[in-house]
């Protein structure tokens, strides 16, 4: 699977719950689908040393990452049976409180999606380069590590 | 061989560049870590992995001439 | 907590993407929160000997099945280090394709939306009463069983 | 005493009912399912659980007069 071309995951800037519930609307005409597990990251107004973050300030290596989603996507439908997963992350700037990552799995049943989306929201975390820059209300800057 | 280096998150900041092209001889990704430590001292400090052609390599792997990147901890999502 | 009225769970027909999209979008002024987790059931064009599910018709024994949900919901934030927690479902006919269960899960960090969603959505089938009657393209039907 | 029941699902496709008043004397759930068990012969055949007061009861449990549900096997979400 390796020659297909990879999808771009990549959107300027948050995800929008308009898009998101499009993109739940659309799977209504997959009627062999009984269950969908949605994950959604959200940019968090964390607290650090008295400043609070108002953003943060997405950048990948996108080639790279583009090829890293589309590995855990060949992966994860390997490992699980899905009807469907689609994934989307943002670049840019995303406020505190906006969605910066959009995962989505669906299935017949139920079981199979908790197991698939726990896995690929992992995988993203631990294996895609993408870099977050958390932007404080006073314009300094830190980067952020995931756990 | 010229290789072209690329620089992400806050590395970009320590080197102040994204992208550079260095030429090398043949040899191991070590020896061009070697060279880059030596040309931006920033790096010594800092936490990062190596791909190259987009595949995290060790600093034994042979150089291919293919693309290098220098990635600090990611955290996306 | 047992003698705070429980609030109604339930909705006529189907959920819709409005809806859902909505309520993703009322958390972006809870800015602790870091990660959603999303369950939607979505009613199965299930084949069963050559006829073709096209709706589920709910009921329920409302009264108990919101006190269950109002007790899972109690059991869930005392095991979870949940910010918020949403349940809704069906009543009546909800036609195939379309969104019969919605259960949103938020927190500060992932780990624990996993965990809490998934024994959300078990304790639901497993304890509240509600009843699900599958209506074939003929009009005949049979009756849903949970496994 | 006159207690509520309540048919649930399937069951009221069993019954023709959806709810009706059984006046019986104090004792077990197990004395009242017999009679409805009587009643309604189609209900042998039927795998439900009972709920008094809503909430789910073993055929030992005295009656206490509070309303009575017959429940299908659930299959919600």
């Amino acid at each position: 699977m390796k020659d297909k071309k990879p999808k771009n995951v990549f959107r300027e800037g948050a995800i929008s719950h308009e898009f998101i519930g499009n993109s739940i609307y659309k799977h209504q005409s997959k009627t062999s689908i009984g269950a969908h597990n949605i994950f959604l990251g959200q940019v968090r107004a964390d607290d650090v040393d008295g400043k609070t973050v108002s953003a943060i300030e997405y950048t990948a290596y996108e080639d790279m990452a583009n090829q890293k989603f589309h590995d855990i996507r060949e992966a994860t439908f390997e490992k699980f049976d899905l009807t469907c997963m689609h994934i989307y992350h943002s670049l840019g700037t995303v406020k505190a409180g906006e969605i910066c990552l959009f995962v989505f799995v669906s299935a017949p049943h139920r079981k199979v999606v908790f197991e698939a989306l726990e896995y690929v929201v992992e995988e993203i975390k631990a294996n895609v380069p993408v870099f977050g820059k958390e932007i404080f209300e006073d314009e300094s800057h830190q980067w952020k590590v995931n756990n | 061989m010229e290789i072209t280096i690329k620089y992400f998150g806050q590395l970009v900041e320590t080197t102040n560049t994204t992208e550079e092209l260095i030429t090398i001889e043949k040899g191991q990704i070590s020896s061009l870590l070697n060279l880059l430590l030596n040309k931006h001292k920033g790096l010594k400090q800092k936490d990062f992995q190596i791909a190259q052609n987009q595949e995290i390599v060790s600093v034994d792997t042979e150089l291919s001439g293919a693309e290098i990147a220098l990635l600090p901890p990611f955290s996306g999502g």
